[in-house]
């Protein structure tokens, strides 16, 4: 592991009076203390400007509706604090150390982006802040050994493997070509799967990258329907998958199976394919699309905010997740002290967060791994059938 | 009444009725109340409301403000009161109307957020003061009102018996400061400057281990920031080379030491220090390389061929042809960062050292080659290109030559930014990140140092600064840059040119002796 | 007559189809101030351009203590030691006027930015001969006091000082001067021709001047050619010049360099019907 | 015709006008006359409306001008020959004549124009198609002062038109001037030929540091002792 | 002072910069030709269709990009500056014509026939012209406000001042669009008439290709608007104005020229060109959003420098030029499709080199010393 950027906070200062509760003197990170009249503070960070802002603040108003959904705590209530990383390593390291500076603040669901997770994650280990992040999925985030840095997104390679797979095997498909928007996310997930459809003997025509929302892919499907794949394969999200969808009826690639991942999955890839669209594929984490829960917390962020979730982002129902599952966990470490303050372990929420067992929100079910990898099931697929999606495994 | 004196006070309440009505657009009216009631000790969680009271005040305010620069400086008080009236009636007029659309959504219970995204019915209520169908008159009262308000203020403020408390006031601390520095003892005077900079030393070293890791963050991306103005002043202020692509030679710098010490992709683990050397040493590399081939070029070709290069590195870092090399979007993780004397020196504080010192020696360097041969032939090559060339400039080694020093010192900068995050990666080196640097020079002065100091703090530290307000930093930012451009087009702090001649002449005094005495040294 | 400084030999400058300047010879001996007149449009400053560096003439040669140095690049032929000045005045404008000499005296400087950023002794002793050097040549053009002025700040006149100043920096063995009265009053015009006497007796510097004003002119060149549509139409002393009439007809007017009768006359008669 | 009264200017801190009042009768020729940086241009320019007046007025055939914006202005008679000449430099010679009948919409008087301006600067016709920042400084000058003419102006601004002109041109210049002056046009002349420019002048002024400290008769001027020292040299 | 004979100087010409430039450029070239062999000779792997078919798309991409340009170059030409927020005033443009569909979509009647029809597909042509009216006068007004309030103040200013100036705008308007219109990227809804997705099928060489109608009204759009407002700016007298103006503002008033009304008048015109370009943006590509303009602007600034900034022929040329260059340069060289801006720009500073001032060269003088 490398060396800590930020001196290790040292163990917050516990004044030795009886009030303060034992579990604080016992642990390694010291407790996080709320006065009366405070909130707990729930972090995240996100890009809330710049090109990617939309994945910011859908984040930020699903947290918000997740605080608003929990139950106060001994009386304290919770307060979801996000901040603009703006995606990047500068961003992430400047809302880390101002998080860190925040007494209150307990955990971070976040960050969304990889870069600004990265350059984040040492700065919340040095003092003890558990991380949950809905989307980074970088696979080295979780390979570096550290404690606190947690997601609830798929790993690369459980979906990329399984997309393969099913391929392959499911729809029987032999020659490919894998396109990706050009980012961590759909890159990444591209490479895996361009790897894993050729170890099943598969023939990958193309690997191509193009430059997200930049709307015009016509010259790129073209060079590749000259290579007549029977599918594509695309990692990124649905903004760009909408415009493939469309584009490819005109490029030549009209009988094509367009094949998407999670981040393509949602009512916002029909209404930008609309016909076009049929036939295709997108991957969900294995859940069932529509609980109560989610039913519920749909109509409210639509009531909240106007617009639909998914919309903005497909993360939507994960970051909802992150703060649900880090604000259950708090209520699981927390102490009321003796002089009516709330104290909060740090080290003790940090584990308990690494803890999540077969927790179930309304976008799957997750375990979290020893490593922080919480998604550890596959994916289900679906196929877009009369304008809906229709899981197919 | 007088033409003249209606038109412009229409004008302006409706100019300000229009911010008011975007300002509502984007909600950004709950975000002031917000603020003002977190000025008056309110706890308000995020999220949620501010109470209708702080709504009403900054209404008041607004209104104030229009009237306060309605009135023209030089009117008579009936005149400026007028002036305030009619300004206040039509901004009330016009928001009244606005109001009235306003209202109509919140009785059919329109909901509007599929296109205008921050006009949330509870922030409409706020702003209607939840009074329904008579929001609009009371509007339009309150903005009369305020109005009239702030011009009373102006007329108050301005007058002739205030003026002269205020003139009073300055001369007094002018006497009083003059009078200070006749007392000032001999000794201060000639130790003054030493132990300004003793104290300034001191603070330098104390502060970063007090204040906390976020303060040494941000005065450490200063800092980062201050090293990038000074390179591309080189550039564009002494030579004169409209660059728009500086993140390129950032990203060597940061690329360098990335891939030479951290565990993946290479694992080469060079170590900070030379890779850093490396660093700066690729970034002038990469500077030669664009250099030589576009040094011909002039102003605004040079520009987009710059702003082009920039954007092919970017490119490249990312793209699939070497990812297998530079980690592709991912960026780079881990980067180890430097150790002294064995020891790792890579806590928060000890890089805010780093990049203070780093920043000073960057301003000495900077400061000696103005004041060299060197310097003076960039800002003659910068004045008037031939010119220069036809007294003896060589203008192709000279442009090279300021290419790759403000390279090299964006290879520092960028080396240094790498190990702080431990991270980088291509959203590091965008485009934004170019004309951030170019605005630090700008705002702050161009071949000035205290202002791309202010210029890196007003860009940089502003922003975190203004994380308070949250998705609306960005709008004030670009606002700012605007208004800062045309109330200060020189910069906050404007180069001047060295007096040579009077110092000299000083020099000469100094030392007793005319002539020789005192240039050989 | 002792060595030409410079030598001028069959040099011809076209644009599209016109010929600027067209075969002139001319061959101008040291420390001499040798004039260049013609009518506008003649090619004077053309001339002055291909000596200097900015254009590269289609046919000839120009030699330089017999060197060939038609296309060398300006920098190269300031550094031979050939300075000019400008008929638009074009200083460093928002340099002062320290700096505008100092940057004059580049060629003659040689510490680089390596001695710079270290301050090294040899560029220590430099820096301070060279400021040195500017403020002596400041007091020498007359500008002292203005020094720390901006070039732009400076009055008109000044400014064409400055301009000389700058080319003098450079410790040429020739100077070109381009009209270097134009704009000034009939005093200052006075001064200024003394001024460039001066150089030449006190500096030893060689000049080649371009002026309308036939005062000038006349009171202070050894040798003058005449130029009329790029063509050398005639050469000599100030006397011979005058008499010549093809050059009365081409440039100079009936009257001469003197004032003509006719605006005398007109004087009378205003004073009359007043 | 054109009435100046109290006039001042500033250029940021400096105050290049103080109080100029000067006026000009219908068909005169009135000279200005000064040292270097007296004012003289800043004056034209004011006139022109490119400067601002901070207190004063201009008055022009009964009507307050000042401040007005410089094309209306023009539009109403009043054009400025500036110095240095300012022609378009990538503009041909043709077309910078064009532009200086912006104003006029007539394409037959455009036409009589150009070849009047020919006849009477046949060096300028030869030029018709060169780009007017390649002319020699003395074309220019020609140029300008033909452009200046384009419109008809019903007075004329002229900021040394003689500069940098050969001696046979500078008498032809101020020949022109005259002509001009004949066939109805007022002329404000500015220049540092004060001896001719007194010759052909009705009326001048001498301005110093942005104030007119003599003003008369252009024969009285010219016999002036304070002139004659100052500006005439001692001859 | 010592003038005593200086020893001669010796010289020696350097020719290594400008060898270096040709020896870059023919090593940038000579690549170039072996990838154009090999993707043609060695693999040909591709039929005649397809680059049939990259043609179109380039030409449409290239159209939207030199009405963009244009605007870049007017301004330019007129002000030298780089007007870095004219990207946003197209994304303004974008976002109106959205509206416009929006509204002529929401509009529902049952028709003659008895179906229940929006207004956009009842009147196709009626709502895409009000689309592209309403783009091209919204644009338009934020083009004249921009110079008004953000620009004219600098207008004595060095010239670095209006570009940060510009760089501030850019942001503003970048971020108000997002505060207002929320990040969303939102579709654009065409009018049935010409769905996206939707073509003419021509066969080529034996295979089937479909001509979008987007493209078409795209294309053919882009050089209408192009030539009426090159015939205008040659033959009316703002044309004349402008170049008075370009060259020298106040001796342009001294001629009678209105300097500040042309100026907004050219700011109006750059508007309205960058308001049509991003109503077919949003019509061929379907995406608005804030930051819709932000590429597309630096694309056609590019697009303007290639032509030869200040030159209306060469920023529709440039424009052209570079969508070609992005639709067929990755395929012809075989190279990434990832990498088309690099390929674009490496071709601008190829271009930049043998020819300094842009193909078609700059209308602007250098003056003579
Ligand atoms: N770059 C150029 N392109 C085309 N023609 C040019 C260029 N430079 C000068 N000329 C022409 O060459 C001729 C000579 O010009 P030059 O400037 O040498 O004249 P000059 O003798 O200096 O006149 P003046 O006394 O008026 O300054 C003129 O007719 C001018 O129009
Ligand atoms: N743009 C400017 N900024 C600042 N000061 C200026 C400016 N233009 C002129 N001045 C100053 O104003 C004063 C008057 O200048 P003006 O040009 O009117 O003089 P002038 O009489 O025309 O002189 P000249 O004979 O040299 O043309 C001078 O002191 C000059 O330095
Ligand atoms: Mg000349
Ligand atoms: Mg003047």
């Amino acid at each position: 592991a490398p060396a800590a950027v930020n001196t290790p906070a040292p163990a917050e200062v516990v004044p030795e009076t009886d009030k303060v509760p034992a579990e604080c003197a016992a642990d390694r990170y010291g407790c996080a203390k709320i006065e009366p009249g405070q909130t707990i503070k729930i972090g995240m960070g996100s890009p809330m400007t710049g090109g990617d802002a939309s994945f910011g603040i859908d984040a930020e108003q699903s947290g918000k509706i997740a605080v608003a959904d929990a139950e106060p705590l001994h009386g304290f209530s919770f307060e979801l604090v996000a901040e603009d990383d703006q995606g990047a390593a500068e961003g992430g390291a400047a809302v880390a150390n101002k998080f860190v500076a925040d007494q209150t603040l307990v955990g971070v669901a976040g960050h969304l982006f990889s870069g600004a997770t990265a350059a984040a994650m040492p700065i919340y280990e040095a003092k003890g802040i558990p991380m949950l992040s809905p989307s980074a999925t970088n696979p080295t985030l979780t390979q570096k050994g550290s404690a606190v840095f947690n997601r609830v997104p798929f790993t690369d390679a459980a979906q990329g493997k399984a997309a393969a797979t099913f391929i392959y095997e499911e729809l029987g498909f032999r020659k490919i070509a894998v396109m990706h928007d050009g980012e961590d996310y759909g890159k990444g997930l591209a490479e895996i799967v361009k790897v894993e459809f050729e170890a099943l003997g598969g023939e990958v025509v193309e690997f191509v990258g193009i430059t997200s929302k930049e709307a015009d892919y016509t010259p790129v499907l073209t060079t590749i329907a000259a290579k007549s794949p029977e599918l594509i394969y695309f990692g990124g999200y649905t903004q760009d998958a909408g415009v493939l969808a469309n584009q490819m009826k005109t490029t030549g690639l009209e009988n094509a199976v367009f094949f998407g991942c999670d981040g393509t999955f949602g009512t916002d890839f029909l209404n930008r394919a609309g016909a076009n669209g049929e036939g295709s594929y997108h991957a969900t984490p294995r859940t069932p699309p529509q609980t109560p829960e989610k039913t519920a917390f749909d109509e409210a962020y639509k009531a909240a905010y106007g617009v639909g979730p998914g919309e903005l982002s497909p993360f939507t129902w994960n970051s909802y997740d992150c703060t649900t599952a880090l604000i259950e966990k708090v209520g699981d470490v927390a102490v009321l002290g003796a002089d009516g303050a709330l104290y909060i372990p740090r080290g003790a929420l940090v584990d308990a967060v690494r803890g999540l067992n077969n927790w179930t929100g309304i976008s799957g079910t997750y375990t979290c791994a020893p490593v922080g990898d919480c998604n550890i099931q596959g994916p289900q697929f679906h196929i877009v059938k009369n304008g809906a999606f229709v899981p197919v495994n | 009444m007088n033409k003249n004196l209606v038109s412009p006070s229409l004008k302006r309440g409706l100019t300000f009725g229009i911010v008011m009505i975007i300002f509502v657009l984007i909600d950004l009216d709950v975000m002031v109340a917000t603020m003002l009631s977190k000025l008056f000790g309110a706890n308000v969680i995020r999220g949620s409301l501010p109470d209708v009271r702080f709504m009403v005040l900054f209404l008041i305010l607004f209104g104030m403000f229009v009237g306060w620069s309605t009135s023209s400086d030089d009117a008579k008080p009936t005149t400026k009161l007028f002036q305030a009236l009619v300004a206040g009636l039509t901004l009330g007029v016009v928001l009244g109307l606005f109001d009235l659309i306003l209202n109509q959504l919140i009785v059919t219970g329109t909901d509007v957020r599929k296109y205008l995204a921050a006009l949330a019915p509870e922030s409409i209520r706020l702003f209607l003061f939840d009074q329904g169908a008579i929001s609009p008159l009371l509007h339009l009262g309150l903005f009369t009102v305020a109005s009239l308000l702030g011009s009373l203020m102006k007329i108050l403020l301005k007058s002739e018996s205030a003026s002269r408390f205020f003139k009073g006031v300055k001369s007094g601390y002018q006497g009083l400061k003059a009078k200070a520095q006749a007392n000032t003892p001999n000794w201060v005077k000639k130790y003054g400057k030493f132990l300004l900079f003793l104290l300034i030393g001191l603070l330098a070293f104390f502060l970063p281990r007090i204040w906390g890791s976020y303060n040494n963050y941000v005065v450490g991306l200063v800092g980062l920031y201050v090293i990038l103005g000074i390179g591309l002043n080189i550039i564009v202020g002494l030579s004169g080379q409209l660059m728009l692509g500086f993140a390129a030679f950032f990203a060597m710098g940061a690329y360098s030491v990335a891939l030479l010490n951290a565990p993946l992709p290479h694992g080469i683990m060079l170590g900070f220090w030379p890779s850093l050397l490396i660093g700066i040493l690729m970034a002038v590399v990469a500077a030669v390389l664009l250099g030589l081939p576009v040094m011909g070029m002039r102003g605004d070709y040079l520009a987009i061929v710059t702003l082009g290069f920039g954007e092919i590195i970017r490119i490249l870092l990312k793209s699939d042809l070497l990812t297998s090399f530079t980690g592709g979007p991912r960026g780079i993780q881990d980067i180890r960062g430097p150790t002294l004397f064995g020891q790792p020196f890579s806590s928060d504080i000890d890089y805010t050292y780093i990049i203070l010192v780093v920043m000073v020696l960057s301003i000495i360097i900077y400061k000696r080659l103005e004041r060299s041969r060197t310097g003076r032939a960039w800002l003659a090559v910068k004045e008037d290109t031939k010119v220069a060339q036809a007294t003896g400039v060589n203008i192709m080694t000279n442009k090279l030559l300021a290419l790759c020093l403000g390279a090299a010192f964006a290879g520092l900068a960028g080396g240094i930014f790498a190990a702080r995050n431990q991270f980088t990666g291509p959203n590091d080196h965008q485009l934004m990140v170019s004309m951030n640097i170019l605005s630090i020079l700008i705002v702050g002065g161009v071949n000035s140092i205290p202002g791309i100091i202010l210029g890196a703090f007003t860009l940089k530290g502003l922003p975190e600064i203004l994380r308070e307000i949250e998705n609306y930093r960005l709008l004030v930012f670009g606002g700012l840059l605007v208004v800062m451009m045309i109330s200060r087009p020189e910069g906050l702090w404007p180069a001047t040119r060295p007096n040579i001649e009077k110092d000299e002449g000083n020099k000469l005094k100094e030392d007793g002796a005319p002539g020789e005495g005192g240039l050989n040294d | 007559m002792t060595d030409p400084i410079i030598q001028v030999k069959n040099v011809s400058k076209i644009f599209g189809g016109l010929t600027a300047v067209n075969q002139v010879d001319i061959e101008v001996p040291e420390k001499y101030i040798y004039s260049i007149i013609g009518p506008n449009g003649a090619g004077k400053t053309t001339l002055f351009n291909c000596i200097s560096g900015f254009y590269f003439p289609e046919k000839g040669e120009i030699l330089f203590y017999g060197d060939p140095i038609q296309g060398l690049s300006t920098n190269l032929v300031a550094w031979l030691g050939i300075s000019r000045t400008y008929q638009n005045i074009r200083l460093f404008s928002n340099l002062t006027a320290v700096e505008n000499i100092l940057i004059g005296l580049h060629p003659n400087l040689k510490t680089n930015w390596v001695d710079a950023i270290i301050h090294t002794k040899r560029f220590r002793k430099e820096e301070g001969g060279s400021v040195k050097e500017a403020l002596r040549l400041l007091d020498y053009v007359g500008l002292k006091g203005y020094g720390d002025f901006l070039a732009k700040n400076l009055p008109y006149g000044l400014q064409r000082r400055l301009e000389i100043g700058r080319a003098l920096a450079n410790q040429p063995k020739l100077l070109l001067l381009d009209e270097p009265t134009a704009g000034m009053n009939m005093n200052e015009t006075a001064e200024a021709t003394h001024f460039i006497k001066r150089l030449r007796d006190e500096l030893g510097i060689t000049i080649i001047l371009i002026e309308h004003d036939m005062k000038v002119v006349m009171g202070i060149s050894d040798r003058i050619s005449v130029l009329d549509y790029g063509t050398k139409i005639a050469e000599g002393n100030a006397a011979e010049i005058q008499a010549n009439p093809r050059v009365i007809e081409a440039y100079l007017g009936p009257g001469g360099a003197a004032l003509s009768e006719k605006y005398k006359k007109q004087r009378l008669s205003y004073a009359k019907s007043n | 015709m054109l009435k100046v009264t109290d006039l001042n200017v500033h250029y940021g801190a400096i105050h290049a006008l103080q109080g100029v009042s000067f006026n000009l009768q219908e068909g005169e020729i009135v000279t200005l006359i000064g040292a270097n940086g007296a004012g003289k241009s800043t004056l034209l320019n004011t006139i022109s409306g490119l400067l601002p007046a901070v207190k004063g007025k201009v008055d022009y055939l009964d009507e307050d001008i000042t401040n007005l914006e410089p094309q209306k202005i023009v539009r109403k008679g009043i054009v400025q020959v500036p110095e240095g000449r300012k022609i378009f430099a990538a503009m041909t010679v043709m077309e910078n004549l064009e532009m200086g009948a912006f104003t006029v919409t007539d394409k037959k008087l455009i036409a009589d124009k150009v070849e009047e301006m020919f006849a009477k600067f046949p060096i300028l016709g030869k030029r018709s198609k060169q780009l007017g920042g390649t002319l020699s400084g003395g074309e220019q000058q020609m140029l300008a002062i033909a452009r200046g003419l384009m419109a008809s102006p019903k007075l004329l601004l002229l900021d040394e038109p003689s500069m940098g002109l050969s001696p046979v041109l500078v008498e032809q210049i101020f020949d022109t001037i005259q002509s001009i002056n004949n066939s109805g046009t007022s002329v404000i002349l500015v220049e540092q030929n004060a001896q001719m420019a007194l010759v052909i002048a009705h009326r001048a002024y001498v301005l110093e540091t942005g104030k007119i400290v003599l003003e008369g008769d252009a024969q009285e001027v010219l016999q002036n002792p304070m002139v004659i020292e100052a500006y005439l040299g001692v001859t | 002072m010592e003038n005593e004979i200086r020893p001669p100087r010796r010289y020696k010409r350097s020719k290594l910069p400008k060898l270096v430039r040709w020896i870059f450029g023919l090593i940038v070239l000579s690549y170039f030709f072996w990838r154009l062999y090999t993707v043609f000779i060695v693999q040909n792997e591709y039929t005649p269709d397809i680059w049939v078919r990259l043609l179109i798309s380039g030409l449409v991409i290239g159209g939207v990009y030199s009405l963009i340009a244009i605007g870049y170059t007017l301004v330019y030409g007129i002000l030298r500056m780089i007007n870095f927020a004219h990207g946003e005033v197209m994304m303004i443009g974008t976002f109106a014509g959205y509206f416009v569909f929006e509204a002529t979509n929401a509009i529902r009647f049952t028709s003659s026939t008895g179906e229940i029809t929006s207004l956009s597909n009842a009147q196709p042509f009626l709502s895409i012209l009000l689309a592209f009216i309403v783009g091209m006068t919204v644009a338009a007004t934020f083009g004249f406000l921009l110079e008004k309030i953000a620009y004219r103040p600098l207008r004595k200013a060095p010239r670095l001042i209006p570009l940060i100036s510009a760089i501030g705008a850019s942001i503003f308007l970048q971020n108000l669009a997002q505060l207002l219109f929320s990040p969303l990227v939102r579709d654009y809804k065409n009018p049935d008439l010409i769905a996206r997705g939707q073509g003419w099928a021509i066969t080529v060489a034996g295979a089937r290709l479909t001509i979008p109608y987007t493209g078409v009204l795209t294309f053919s759009l882009s050089i209408i608007l192009m030539f009426a407002l090159y015939t205008m700016v040659r033959k009316s007298k703002l044309g004349k104005s402008m170049r008075a103006v370009a060259a020298d503002k106040s001796t342009a008033a001294l001629m009678g020229i209105d300097v500040n009304g042309v100026i907004s008048q050219t700011f109006i015109i750059s508007g309205m060109l960058a308001g049509a370009a991003g109503v077919m943006w949003g019509l061929h590509n379907g995406l608005v959003y804030y930051y819709v303009g932000f590429m597309p602007g630096i694309k056609a600034f590019t697009s303007a420098v290639l032509g030869g900034i200040g030159n209306i022929p060469g920023a529709m040329l440039g424009g052209m030029l570079l969508g070609l260059i992005e639709s067929i340069g990755p395929t012809a060289l075989g190279i990434s499709y990832q990498l088309k801006d690099v390929l674009a720009f490496v071709i601008l500073i190829i271009i930049l080199i043998f020819r300094p001032s842009g193909i078609l060269g700059e209308v602007l003088s250098e003056e003579k010393v």
